[in-house]
């Protein structure tokens, strides 16, 4: 009982880092730039969803609904602002960008008087509500968390493997200049995508709102989500959450079972077993060059 | 620009291609070997510190600029060569004996982190060395025998044949002469074959392979290499800062360390150098001149919260977007508008549209 | 000659300070196929890249379907109708063939039309249809080659701009994309800038042709004349008395060391 | 004269976290310090000298404090360092401080080390967390009868002392922790640590954890149904536990010293001052600011009584004659001795009650601490 | 009799259900040009990787004078004296030419990283011996223009020559040239052409190619291996092969005339 209860718990909190992962995996696969500032998106769409609710009183899904789109207009404009200049410049430079663009959100988001330094709570509609089955216990969040990232998930996943948006994002990819040839608009796609992404990171940054509230800093929980997009291939999206969630499990199990502080080091060292067993993660592709 | 005309091969090889680079290492040295007298104590340290910065953006050039391979936990490396030049100086290990211990007791965690290397590429061995950084953080926290765990561990100065090399003059030479040391190791391996056949690992590693490199063994190399360089520098950093404790070694660090071969930039191998010094002095004195701006800043905004990070990220930012080869691709600009003057043409350096390429496949 | 699809006046361009090509001016009429031949280095491709926009020309202009087409975004070059087949194929090597292939015709919609490309060139290179699901990195190098050209059919360009399409492909397929070449020029009017190495097949295939040398156009006409002239026989065709090589291979001795 | 003093000036300086993880604690002591300097300055400052308080951001990072202080120290030549927040961030700074004769004066933390081994630059204001925790937890004990004590704790140093103090205080009581959890700085999630908690049965929970964290672990013992006792230290007295936590929050018990001065407090005096710290920086106050504000006080009056030649050794001399607080928050007698370089080691107890703290144990003189 | 110069024995590959290459033989003697020829796809390339070490075959044994190279790791195939140059080009793109050429020589390097960190007399010696060497290849294949230009700028057709000199700084006994004159014009590949009669005729390299010009091929090959589908179609001179009817069939479509 104990066990499932802690793999239960494992498996929400696992959901959130590849809530987060989904991020990372939506902007390397369109343009295979690891956006260092994933978290700080995450943030952002936090304090715009509190911005909603407490000083526009909205409730609580007109706000999600409302900082969605305040955070998507925010990853367009940094796309467009500083990626866009950039853009078809070695992807280390940009993952440079991305890392200045987190230091400023978290720096500008702390400049803002009184509210910036804080830390404060989002009231949530299903705030504190448990449900019991048998002797397990789930929370009401991570409830909503896992069916939310299940969502996600499946749609965007279908969009990379259906659309046609999505194949010429993963071709742009993998081919910037070949893309131009097929008159794909690499640079309206750049936008898109980060448009895209903010989003998704604002869901996340909502529904994390109750579990690890509101602050400045609240984006450095992307560093374990990285792992978690690792383990599952970072161009996966299922692989994300997957990654995720075995990452979520074995933190929970070590933090019982194993000896003080292996929890922390958890998901480092998943990821370090993975990369050694299957270096291209569960769900990466194969990635052997023909000469 | 500069057209020399060479009669003999050792021209192509040795150490300075024209006078102009002896004119520019001179001038770069003696402005060092007098600072001591001119500065403050203060911005002595801070220089000290900028030698040290320098060292391991040395070895990153080395690692990430030449042979290819991210590593997103150098901050490890660093620790590692500053804990334990923290816990030989204690037990009255003589500073000579110690720091080469150091850098050598880092070199062989950086192979251990290095194996990875041999198995995963790209983003993959950034994640990994990342990962890597973690533990080595979490471990150091933990033996708290040791290195004092989170309370932190005081550092004695350096003792050389019975000197105190407190801070100051002597130990600002100190760290100088590192550097010198440092530098032109660098500069040997990368004109000879060993840095050739790390630029062929980064190029393409097939082909490298076909040539005869050896991968693993060069990959493993350049990871000790740039592991040593920064044990060497940690071991200069204990005694700089004086004060180690876990949280000085994190990922952030690690990524600042990055920011610093970015932002100095990479180019030929005197690029390397001079991009390393730029970057180190870039990363130190961001702070101090955000500071020493603050005065002239509205109250409100100089006492804002976060204007740091702010600024930081917003230099950044800037530099890469303007100058996306460093602090060292502007120096070359301005060196050849001079050069060239007045016949320079302004679409030279007009930026030309460039296209990424996937990494994925190498 | 009827009215040109593509006009290229005084165009100059360059990668950093090294000037690729100058002044350079050619006409491409409606309906044409119009060859660019030229040396090694000489700046074909460098004109190529140049028409779509890949890179910035400093001086000169683009004229496409009458309007200025330089310095403009690719891919909306691309979307008036211009599709290119570049050196070194730029496959997107981890997607399928035939996702490649509908990349292709990215700027279109209409899927009966594209269903009915899309089988017209697995006809043509029935490869491409065998290996439809396979990564298109892992086909050869031949392979990869049509997949390039038969990408760039599928988006039903009104200006065809190919660079070395017989590269790496075996004689009979050099033939047959030829072949290929005429057919979409004849029977569907697509216009067609090609850059060739072959030489003697370009010049049967095209009816205009350009010489370029170091980045200039020393030579054009028709394509019938400038296979008679002594010159284009001499350095492009290879057909000369054979003693007049031997002096090339004299090994020049360095002064260098 | 004294570094950092001239005929009209004495330059103080101070190091806080203004972009890091604290960086709330780090403003509000910041605009604690600044107003009260501030309002002498328009009084006529200390003995006619203006004091001028240079602060410097550490993002809470000791590598950071550290260069903050040799910057202050040694660019800015203060003559004094008060309030600077953070464990490690004074014990990297100290050193620096010390070599240059600068004096550490009333850190934000309450470490031991802030006044052990004494020295004479070394002054704290406040229990540390290790005594106030050896003080108080034996009487809650007992109150609330409880079997089965357990620690969660933060695993760095102020998680450590935290735990040590309930040790040294389970000890008095003949009792051992039954079951210890810890977690990094920064984590969010606490289910193993909780579960682990509650597999052992614990009835009362010491908490070496600060705001988030104890908030996270309430609210995760609520969801699985772990019935008992929690007690925090000073470091989790703040009014952000019931703003964050709502009805989880209610019934936590913690030590502090300071009160938190609430906009409505009964007092007259705290309201006013209230008014004047909000009209200053658009927001209420809390404990933090308070701090800044006391720790400034004893500055000056310390500074006052020393005179016109103001020096190190005569600051030192003048703090050791108890001169008087003068802050309307409730504050105890300043006892600081060559031996013995704290104020007092008394502490209360409070707990949330409908989302408010409220004091229910009043002051309890800890021993003073043997060397 | 002694053992063939080089022999590939009976060797395979698949990839998923494809038979790249399939049950392959051949033997070519010291100093001969051997040509592959077959149409795209036939599997050349991939012989030549499995030569090179690049593929593991799933049968089948290479040996190169008499010792099996088929476990060799692919670092120590050029130690062996077998070189290579790739069909899509694979350089060094951003080291010179001189420094790609010096990557060739590679496995002729003398002295130990520790004395180059120190950078000895001695190193300095060797690099200067080195370079004599680079030189006199730079001199053969007229690339002095380009000697200190960066790979990643150099025309199409210099880069295929660039290669073939990284090849031949490898000082190879055998040397794999992968359509050595793919993107050259007619002059570029009689160039070529003398240089693979130097390279075999003065310097006593041996030469396998794959070549899809057929005049290139009949004017250097000794003999000629023509493949389809991953197996041998026939072996023989040059014009016995172009002669054969399932080449001409697979191949050549027309006569080879046609297009030449
Ligand atoms: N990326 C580049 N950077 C610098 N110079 C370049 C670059 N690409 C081409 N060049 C130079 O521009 C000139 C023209 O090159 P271009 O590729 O257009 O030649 P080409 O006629 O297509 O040759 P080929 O037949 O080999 O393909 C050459 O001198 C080449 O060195
Ligand atoms: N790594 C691989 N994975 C899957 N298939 C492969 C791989 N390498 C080669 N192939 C397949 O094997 C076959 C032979 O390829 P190879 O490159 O040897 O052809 P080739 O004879 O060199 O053709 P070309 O003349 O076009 O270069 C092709 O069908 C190719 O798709
Ligand atoms: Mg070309
Ligand atoms: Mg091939």
């Amino acid at each position: 009982m104990q066990f499932i209860q802690l793999v239960v718990s494992g498996l929400a909190q696992g959901c959130i880092y590849g809530l987060i992962a989904l991020g990372f995996v939506l902007i390397y696969k369109a343009t295979e730039t690891v956006n260092f500032a994933q978290g700080e998106l995450m943030m952002i769409g936090a304090f715009s969803g509190l911005f909603a609710t407490t000083v526009l009183g909205l409730p609580y899904w007109l706000s999600l609904a409302a900082a969605m789109i305040a955070t998507a207009l925010v990853g367009l404009m940094i796309e467009r602002l500083v990626l866009r200049p950039i853009l078809g410049h070695p992807a280390f430079s940009i993952v440079m960008v991305t890392i200045g663009i987190g230091y400023m959100a978290r720096g500008l988001v702390t400049m803002i008087p009184v509210v910036g330094t804080d830390t404060h709570s989002l009231p949530t509609p299903f705030r504190g509500e448990v449900f019991r089955l048998g002797g397990l216990v789930i929370s009401a969040e991570h409830v909503v968390v896992i069916a939310v990232t299940l969502i996600l998930c499946g749609a965007l996943a279908a969009m990379f493997r259906y659309t046609k948006i999505g194949i010429a994002m993963q071709a742009m990819s993998q081919n910037q200049l070949a893309a131009y040839y097929m008159g794909i608009p690499v640079k309206r796609f750049s936008g898109l995508i980060w448009g895209i992404s903010a989003a998704v990171a604002a869901i996340a940054g909502i529904l994390l709102a109750p579990l690890t509230f509101i602050h400045a800093n609240m984006g450095f929980i992307g560093i374990k989500a990285f792992p978690a997009a690792v383990i599952g291939g970072f161009t996966s999206l299922p692989g994300a959450i997957v990654g995720g969630l075995i990452i979520g499990v074995v933190e929970a199990l070590a933090g019982f079972y194993l000896i003080e502080g292996f929890k922390d080091v958890a998901a480092f060292v998943v990821v370090l077993i993975m990369l050694v067993v299957k270096p291209t993660g569960l769900f990466g592709e194969r990635l052997a060059k023909k000469v | 620009m500069r057209f020399i005309f060479k009669t003999r091969y050792e021209q192509d090889i040795q150490l300075f291609q024209h006078s102009g680079q002896v004119f520019w290492y001179g001038l770069l040295a003696a402005v060092l070997l007098v600072a001591p007298l001119v500065v403050s104590p203060y911005v002595l340290t801070q220089l000290s510190q900028v030698g040290i910065y320098t060292i391991v953006a040395f070895g990153l050039m080395l690692l990430a600029g030449f042979t290819g391979q991210m590593s997103l936990g150098h901050a490890a490396f660093l620790a590692v060569g500053a804990y334990t030049e923290a816990v030989l100086a204690i037990a009255g290990v003589p500073f000579f004996v110690s720091m080469p211990i150091s850098g050598l007791f880092a070199a062989i965690v950086g192979v251990v982190i290095g194996l990875p290397a041999l198995r995963v590429k790209g983003l993959y061995l950034g994640i990994a060395t990342l990962a890597f950084g973690t533990i080595v953080e979490e471990v150091i926290a933990r033996a708290e025998h040791v290195t004092g765990g989170n309370a932190g561990l005081m550092v004695p100065p350096v003792k050389l044949f019975g000197l105190a090399f407190a801070d100051g003059p002597p130990f600002y030479y100190l760290c100088l002469f590192m550097v010198l040391c440092a530098g032109l190791i660098l500069i040997n391996l990368l004109r000879s074959p060993t840095g050739r056949a790390f630029v062929a690992i980064r190029d393409s590693e097939i082909s490298a392979q076909s040539m005869g490199v050896n991968l693993a063994a060069y990959k493993t190399l350049s990871f000790a290499l740039s592991a040593a360089f920064a044990g060497v520098a940690g071991a200069l950093y204990a005694h700089n800062i004086r004060f180690l404790s876990p949280d000085q070694f994190t990922v952030v660090q690690s990524i600042e360390l990055i920011m610093m071969v970015v932002i100095g930039g990479l180019g030929s191998v005197h690029g390397a150098v001079f991009g390393a010094v730029f970057g180190a002095a870039f990363l130190i004195s961001l702070p101090q001149v955000i500071n020493a701006l603050k005065p002239m800043l509205p109250q409100a905004l100089a006492e804002a919260t976060g204007l740091q990070p702010t600024i930081f990220g917003a230099v950044l930012i800037v530099v890469i977007l303007f100058e996306p080869l460093g602090m060292y691709g502007a120096w070359l600009k301005l060196k050849a508008y001079f050069e060239l003057f007045p016949f320079y043409r302004k679409g030279m350096f007009r930026r030309q549209k460039t296209f990424q390429k996937s990494d994925r496949l190498k | 000659m009827s009215d040109p699809i593509l006009t290229l006046a005084n165009v100059e361009a360059s990668y950093g300070a090294v000037k690729a090509i100058r002044g350079v001016s050619l006409k491409v009429p409606k309906g044409a196929i119009v060859t660019v031949l030229g040396a090694n280095g000489a700046g074909k491709t460098t004109i190529l890249r140049t028409i779509s926009g890949i890179i910035d020309p400093q001086k000169g202009s683009v004229t496409f379907k009458g309007e200025a087409i330089e310095r403009r975004d690719p891919a909306d070059i691309v979307r008036r109708g211009l599709s290119h087949a570049p050196e070194g194929r730029e496959v997107f090597p981890l997607l399928s063939v035939r996702h490649n292939l509908l990349m292709g015709a990215y700027t279109r919609s209409n899927p009966a039309e594209l269903a009915e490309d899309l089988e017209r060139v697995e006809t043509y290179f029935p490869i491409l249809r065998e290996r439809a699901d396979q990564d298109a990195g892992l086909l050869s190098g031949g392979q990869q080659q049509m997949l390039s050209i038969a990408r760039a059919l599928m988006a039903r360009p009104d200006l065809l701009l190919l660079d070395e399409p017989s590269l790496g492909l075996s004689p009979k397929l050099t033939q047959e994309i030829f072949a290929i070449v005429k057919r979409v020029n004849r029977e569907r009017g697509v216009t067609i800038l090609l850059v060739e190495q072959n030489a003697a097949l370009a010049l049967d295939t095209a009816d205009y042709g350009y010489i370029l040398e170091l980045g200039r156009i020393v030579m054009e006409g028709p394509a019938a004349e400038l296979r008679e002239k002594d010159d284009v026989k001499e350095f492009y065709l290879g057909l000369k008395e054979a003693g007049q090589r031997g002096e090339r291979r004299w090994k020049k001795k360095k002064m260098w060391r | 004269q004294p570094q950092g003093v001239t005929a009209n000036q004495i330059t103080l300086g101070t190091i806080q976290d203004l972009s890091g993880p604290l960086a709330a604690y780090g403003k509000q002591t910041r605009n604690g310090l600044q107003m009260y300097f501030d309002e002498l300055n328009a009084r006529g400052g200390i003995n006619n000298r203006q004091v001028r308080l240079i602060v410097e951001d550490s993002a809470y990072d000791p590598r950071k404090a550290l260069l903050g202080a040799q910057k202050l120290v040694n660019s800015d030549r203060i003559f004094m360092m008060v309030g600077h927040i953070g464990t490690a961030q004074n014990m990297a700074a100290m050193p620096v401080q010390f070599e240059r004769n600068v004096a550490n004066f009333m850190p934000v933390t309450a470490a031991r080390e802030m006044y052990m081994p004494p020295t004479p630059l070394k002054m704290a204001f406040a229990a540390s967390y290790y005594d106030q925790v050896r003080t108080m937890l034996p009487d809650i004990i007992r109150d609330k009868n409880a079997q089965r004590v357990c620690v969660v704790y933060q695993d760095d140093e102020f998680g450590l002392e935290v735990m040590r103090g309930g040790e040294a205080a389970l000890g008095l009581v003949s009792k051992t922790f039954v079951e210890r959890a810890t977690y990094k700085r920064g984590a969010t999630e606490f289910s193993s640590q909780v579960a682990r908690l509650k597999a052992a049965n614990c009835d009362l929970v010491l908490m070496g954890t600060i705001i988030r964290e104890t908030v996270g672990v309430l609210a995760e013992a609520r969801k699985v149904g772990l019935d008992a006792t929690f007690v925090g230290t000073s470091a989790a007295y703040t009014h952000l536990i019931p703003a964050l936590g709502g009805p989880v929050a209610n019934g936590f018990y913690a030590m502090m010293t300071t009160a938190h001065p609430y906009p409505d407090d009964p007092d007259a005096r705290i309201r006013e001052w209230a008014v004047r710290y909000k009209a200053k920086f658009g927001e209420d106050p809390t404990v933090f600011s308070a701090y800044g504000w006391q720790i400034a006080d004893s500055f000056t009056q310390a500074a006052m009584k020393a005179g016109q030649a103001l020096t190190v050794e005569g600051f030192i001399r003048a703090v050791e004659t108890n001169p008087p607080p003068q802050t309307p928050f409730e504050t105890r007698p300043c006892a600081i001795s060559p031996q013995m370089r704290l104020c007092n080691n008394d502490a209360r107890l409070s707990q949330v009650q409908n989302g408010r703290w409220v004091v229910t144990r009043p002051w309890v003189t800890g021993a003073m601490p043997t060397q | 009799m002694s053992a063939p110069f080089f022999e590939a024995d009976d060797i395979s590959v698949q990839f998923g259900g494809l038979k790249a290459v399939d049950g392959v033989s051949f033997t070519v003697a010291k100093g001969e040009v051997f040509t592959i020829i077959g149409p795209n796809g036939a599997g050349k390339t991939t012989v030549f990787n499995i030569v090179s070490r690049i593929y593991q075959p799933t049968s089948g044994r290479v040996r190169l004078e008499g010792t099996d190279i088929t476990a060799l790791p692919p670092h120590k195939v050029a130690g062996a004296g077998i070189a290579r140059t790739f069909q899509n080009i694979e350089l060094f793109e951003h080291a010179t030419v001189l420094q790609n050429l010096l990557i060739g020589a590679h496995i002729h390097r003398t002295t130990h990283p520790i004395a180059e960190a120190l950078f000895l007399p001695s190193v300095m010696r060797a690099e200067v011996k080195l370079r004599e060497q680079v030189e006199e290849i730079i001199d053969l294949l007229d690339l002095a223009v380009h000697r200190d230009s960066m790979v990643a700028g150099l025309p199409y057709g210099a880069r295929k020559v660039v290669e073939l000199g990284r090849a031949l700084a490898t000082r190879p006994k055998l040397l794999l040239l992968d359509e050595p004159s793919s993107g050259l014009n007619v002059e570029e590949t009689e160039d070529m052409a003398f240089w693979i009669q130097d390279i075999t005729k003065d310097h006593g390299i041996t030469v396998i190619m794959v070549e899809h010009d057929m005049s290139l091929v009949s004017r250097v090959s000794d003999r000629v291996l023509a493949m389809n589908q991953g197996r041998v179609l026939a072996t023989g001179t040059p014009a016995e092969v172009q002669g054969h009817p399932a080449v001409i069939e697979a191949y050549l479509g027309r006569p080879a005339e046609a297009v030449a």
